[in-house]
């Protein structure tokens, strides 16, 4: 079957706030939580975002405007059509019964965000930004123990996550840590899990163009993260020498993490 | 499945398309552990480029339409890769292009010195208007890189890859051989074609247009390859639309020596080159025959 | 959904493409009931042809490849048909072909005194090494071709139809164009392709080598249709792949005024004529839109 | 999905007489009794032939030896390969409780004789050929009511098979005819079903190509007899104009029938 981009209207936009806003729309997909979808703008690009919100018959976009792309996407409104592919990737594992850990850092609760919802019983959840401001779906999660964390302490526990996450673990024997945000926090949190015994599975993100394992551009070491990824468990975590090292630009240079998430600014 | 070609022990008669997946050395390494024979890297060009914006690669169901537009990271400004690929034990295959004779020459001397086992001159991108479409559809062009590139390339054999677009590809196949080629591989995409969205009233690809492969072509590839192979005695790589075991069988009819796989990889995953190399197997075996015996059996 | 196309009245913006049924006045008869707007007949020429043995057609799911071969009792040997024609009460466009620019000439004058209200050229056919290849992939003879035909057709409108094999399908149209071409069709089927059949080790085709069309060959179309608006101000009969009103709305979206219908007779019946028509309308009236408005809206 | 001819090994050869033999293949098709199957020769021809026997696992094709295909069919061996297409058309109807008869000239036995062992009931076969020799399929309709004809007497009774049928309608009330066999023996039978008021169904034969409805090269009328038939009703029949009397060659020259039927010997 033919899978070019499906046009779909915005139902609805949520600004979060000035840098941060969801894209809501009245259709249904096919979904596991930690999947990702192509977003077409035309004649601007297409870009990955993770699916934030799902339901059976809507589901919403979260995009923190960064560059030439999100800073559009964030600020389309109601009514705008908008190119979707996918839903593309593997998404989270889970074991029933499990007693779980989710560690979110700035937009990367956007990916956990389903699947929280989604898992039921017990779970504790770690979530991070630099400030108040910038924490997502604050009251999204009521009812599961939740911990804040800023950078300058505007809101909940002045620190990082990965602190926050040595303490939960003190008192928690995790069976598995979800983890997504900037790649750098993701490695210490697999640290913090590899040094406690505790599987873990992060979400990465690299440039891709097909978003289903064909064109490479998306590799991180042997893994295409379109197919292969966005989530990685422990095993492969352990294998993945280009994690948190190496990503590819556009050209398909490889290059540096700092190097990597700098190139698009110029 | 040992195949020799060109002189090199082969494990598999596949062989990586170049600009699926072969970005980088791990991938290249890990294709070649799922059962492919010779990897063919992304091809390489005389400048960092970025390639167009996305869309660059839409799925057509029956097969792939891409403008990925030759992105590359340019010939000196691959050093780690190179370093890398040195350690290899696969044989691999260096694909280069460039905007003239000059710029494939300039490449090809410099990646030759990294002694890759095969370099495949892509004579043959549609995705760019500056690279490379000229020469493969004019034989005179053709010779011309050809003979210019085997000059700087020592012992490495040279593959140009030719496009269906010519009007007449035995011709250029023809003159590929003139030029000194080792062996041939075809084809790269047909068509181009284009998409348009009907909503937003846009071409679907950033670049407006891109080359058609995958199943849908597969039927272009194998009358290209005929013809070559009634123009030339030189080895072709079949490429185009390779999906499953029979599909390598009516390659080699046609006259292959290797069958290239690329789209096949999105709906077989990347073990599609073990899974094409054992359904070919069992049909040599069922049917009591041999690779050497079916090559080029469709002329007789 | 009317459409005024040269100057006539359609009553659909749907066209029967060559080859595709219009053998007989009944069956043109038939599909003109179906909805069609304008029907064309298979293509005429210079001498009786029996064309190629079977397989001639072969069902590819995606689309069909053929190489039937240009069949035909020849202009001169169809008196009957003729007469019915000329009782017809439906638009008809008379496809022809030749081996020369006297043989298309030839044909044409003869054809044209039976007065069609459109003269479709076929300087595209690839089922025949001789017919016609030759002039559509080269500026210069398709110019020749037109500029002669037209000197014999007096006020029939003459239309071109091009092969998406010419390197710049956009060069051929501009030469039509300045020849005086009224309109063009685009296109005729693409590849060539080839089958072979592994078991028996032949290739299918009894011509071995065919065009391809149907749904896999849309993209080729729309893009084809796309460059020749870029080039020229003709009216354009978008034709390749076209099998639902969607397909209609981007194929006039590249830049058609009307949409030729062929191999989705096979999938959808003799119907598609009317259903196309009726899921474009729908889209039109959805959208709030009109023909006119969205003719070439990609381009913007 | 794509029809390319499959390539079926002969497994049974069944010589009826000097000119006339049965294909059989163990290979199931799905077949509505009337439709008929494109067995391609390579580098010889492809045309179409009519199943003549049926079931789960096994059809059979037969054919007469008239010409360049035909000759060639009839002398192929067991474990030789035939290429398939199909099976294609419409295949004939049926109401159930019907009192039907069933009326063949030489291999016009052929598409009739899967409906005859379809059709439960009471039917009444009337089958004619120039001689005893050419009499197909002699033991199989055993339980029915069978009239053989045989122009020379050699047979049955001596005489067309047209006039049997006379005979037969004279003493039965019969809700419809069923016949196949030369158009000429075709359109008396039509026009003896009209005189008295039974429905008929005829099956028709012309040059084909595709197969499929697309080429034309079938038509008959405004009707192409590779989907449209081959199986036509009493309805389509009063307005199927070239019926019995016009086809087209391979070059797609309308001529009459017997310039048809004698073209290919040339
Ligand atoms: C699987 C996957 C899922 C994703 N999900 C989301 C999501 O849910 N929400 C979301 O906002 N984004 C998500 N992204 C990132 C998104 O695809 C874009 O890369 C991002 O929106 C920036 O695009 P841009 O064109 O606006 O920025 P660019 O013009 O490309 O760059 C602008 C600035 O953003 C920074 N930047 C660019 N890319 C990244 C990156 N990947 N990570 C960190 N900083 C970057 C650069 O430093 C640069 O200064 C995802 C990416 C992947 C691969
Ligand atoms: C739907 C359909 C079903 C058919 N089913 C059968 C079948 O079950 N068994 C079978 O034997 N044939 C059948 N035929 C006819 C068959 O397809 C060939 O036309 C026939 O076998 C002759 O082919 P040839 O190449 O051997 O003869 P050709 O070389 O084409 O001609 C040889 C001689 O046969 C005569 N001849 C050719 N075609 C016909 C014809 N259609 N009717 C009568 N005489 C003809 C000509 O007068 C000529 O002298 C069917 C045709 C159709 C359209
Ligand atoms: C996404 C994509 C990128 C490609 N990039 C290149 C390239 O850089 N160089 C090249 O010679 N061919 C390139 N090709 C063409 C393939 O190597 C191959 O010739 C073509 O896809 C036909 O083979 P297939 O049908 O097996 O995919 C690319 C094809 C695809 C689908
Ligand atoms: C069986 C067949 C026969 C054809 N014969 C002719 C022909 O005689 N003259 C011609 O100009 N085009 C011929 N064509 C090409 C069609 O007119 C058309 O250009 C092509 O099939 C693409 O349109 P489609 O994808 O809608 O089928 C033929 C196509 C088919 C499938
Ligand atoms: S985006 Fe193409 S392989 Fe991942
Ligand atoms: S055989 Fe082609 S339409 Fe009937």
């Amino acid at each position: 079957m033919e899978k070019k981009p499906v046009m779909l209207k915005i139902d609805q936009v949520q600004c979060h706030n000035e840098n941060y806003a969801t894209l809501f729309f009245n259709h249904g997909i096919e979904f596991i939580p930690g999947q990702f979808v192509m977003l077409w703008l035309p004649e601007i690009d297409e870009k990955p975002y993770t699916v934030s919100f799902h339901s059976k018959e809507r589901f919403g976009v979260t995009v923190e405007a960064k560059g030439r792309f999100s800073q559009r996407a964030v600020a389309l409104k109601p009514g705008d059509l908008v190119g979707v592919r996918g839903p593309f990737g593997n998404g989270f594992s889970f074991d029933a019964h499990a007693n779980v850990c989710f560690v979110a850092g700035g937009c990367g609760i956007a990916p956990l965000a389903p699947m929280i919802e989604s898992v039921p019983g017990s779970k504790t959840i770690i979530q991070g930004a630099r400030s108040d401001d910038y924490l997502l779906f604050k009251d999204r999660f009521s009812g599961s123990d939740v911990h804040y964390c800023t950078d300058d302490g505007s809101f909940g526990q002045k620190g990082f996550v990965t602190d926050a996450l040595a303490d939960a673990m003190a008192n928690n024997m995790f069976d598995m840590v979800y983890t997504c945000g900037p790649e750098v926090m993701m490695k210490k949190v697999f640290d913090l899990c590899e040094a406690n015994s505790v599987r873990c599975q992060i979400s990465l993100e690299r440039y891709m163009r097909c978003g289903f394992g064909v064109c490479g551009a998306c590799v991180c070491g042997k893994e295409r993260v379109c197919v292969d990824g966005p989530v990685f468990e422990s095993q492969q975590i352990r294998t993945l020498d280009d994690f948190n090292k190496k990503a590819l630009l556009k050209s398909g240079k490889a290059v540096t993490l700092n190097d990597y998430f700098s190139w698009r600014s110029a | 499945m040992n195949v020799n070609f060109l002189g090199k022990q082969l494990k598999s008669p596949t062989v990586l398309a170049s600009g699926i997946l072969g970005n980088s050395f791990d991938i290249l390494e890990r294709v070649h552990g799922a059962g492919c024979g010779i990897v063919t890297m992304k091809s390489i060009g005389p400048a960092p480029r970025d390639g167009h914006n996305n869309p660059t690669v839409i799925d057509l169901g029956h097969g792939l339409i891409n403008a990925v537009g030759l992105p590359t990271p340019g010939f000196r400004h691959m050093d780690e890769e190179w370093e890398d690929l040195e350690k290899r034990d696969f044989p691999l295959s260096a694909s280069i292009y460039g905007g003239s004779v000059s710029e494939f020459v300039e490449v090809a001397k410099f990646v030759a010195e990294k002694g890759p086992d095969f370099i495949e001159l892509n004579i043959s991108c549609p995705n760019s208007a500056k690279h490379g479409m000229l020469f493969g559809t004019n034989p005179e062009s053709s010779f011309d890189v050809v003979s210019a590139v085997k000059r700087v390339t020592g012992q490495i054999p040279v593959i140009p890859k030719l496009t269906p677009q010519a009007l007449s590809i035995g011709e250029i196949a023809k003159a590929c051989e003139e030029a000194g080629a080792d062996a041939l591989c075809a084809i790269n995409t047909a068509g181009p074609g284009m998409l348009i969205d009907i909503e937003s009233r846009k071409p679907i690809l950033a670049y407006k247009k891109g080359g058609l492969s995958g199943q849908m072509i597969r039927p272009i590839a194998v009358r290209c390859v005929y013809e070559i192979c009634q123009q030339t005695t030189l080895p072709v790589i079949g490429l185009g639309g390779v999906t499953t075991g029979r599909d390598a069988v009516e390659m080699i009819m046609a006259g292959a020596t290797l069958v290239g796989v690329g789209s096949a990889v999105k709906s077989r995953g990347i073990d599609v080159f073990s899974t094409i190399t054992r359904e070919l197997a069992q049909w040599l075996e069922d049917h009591g025959t041999t690779l050497e015996e079916i090559r080029g059996a469709a002329h007789g």
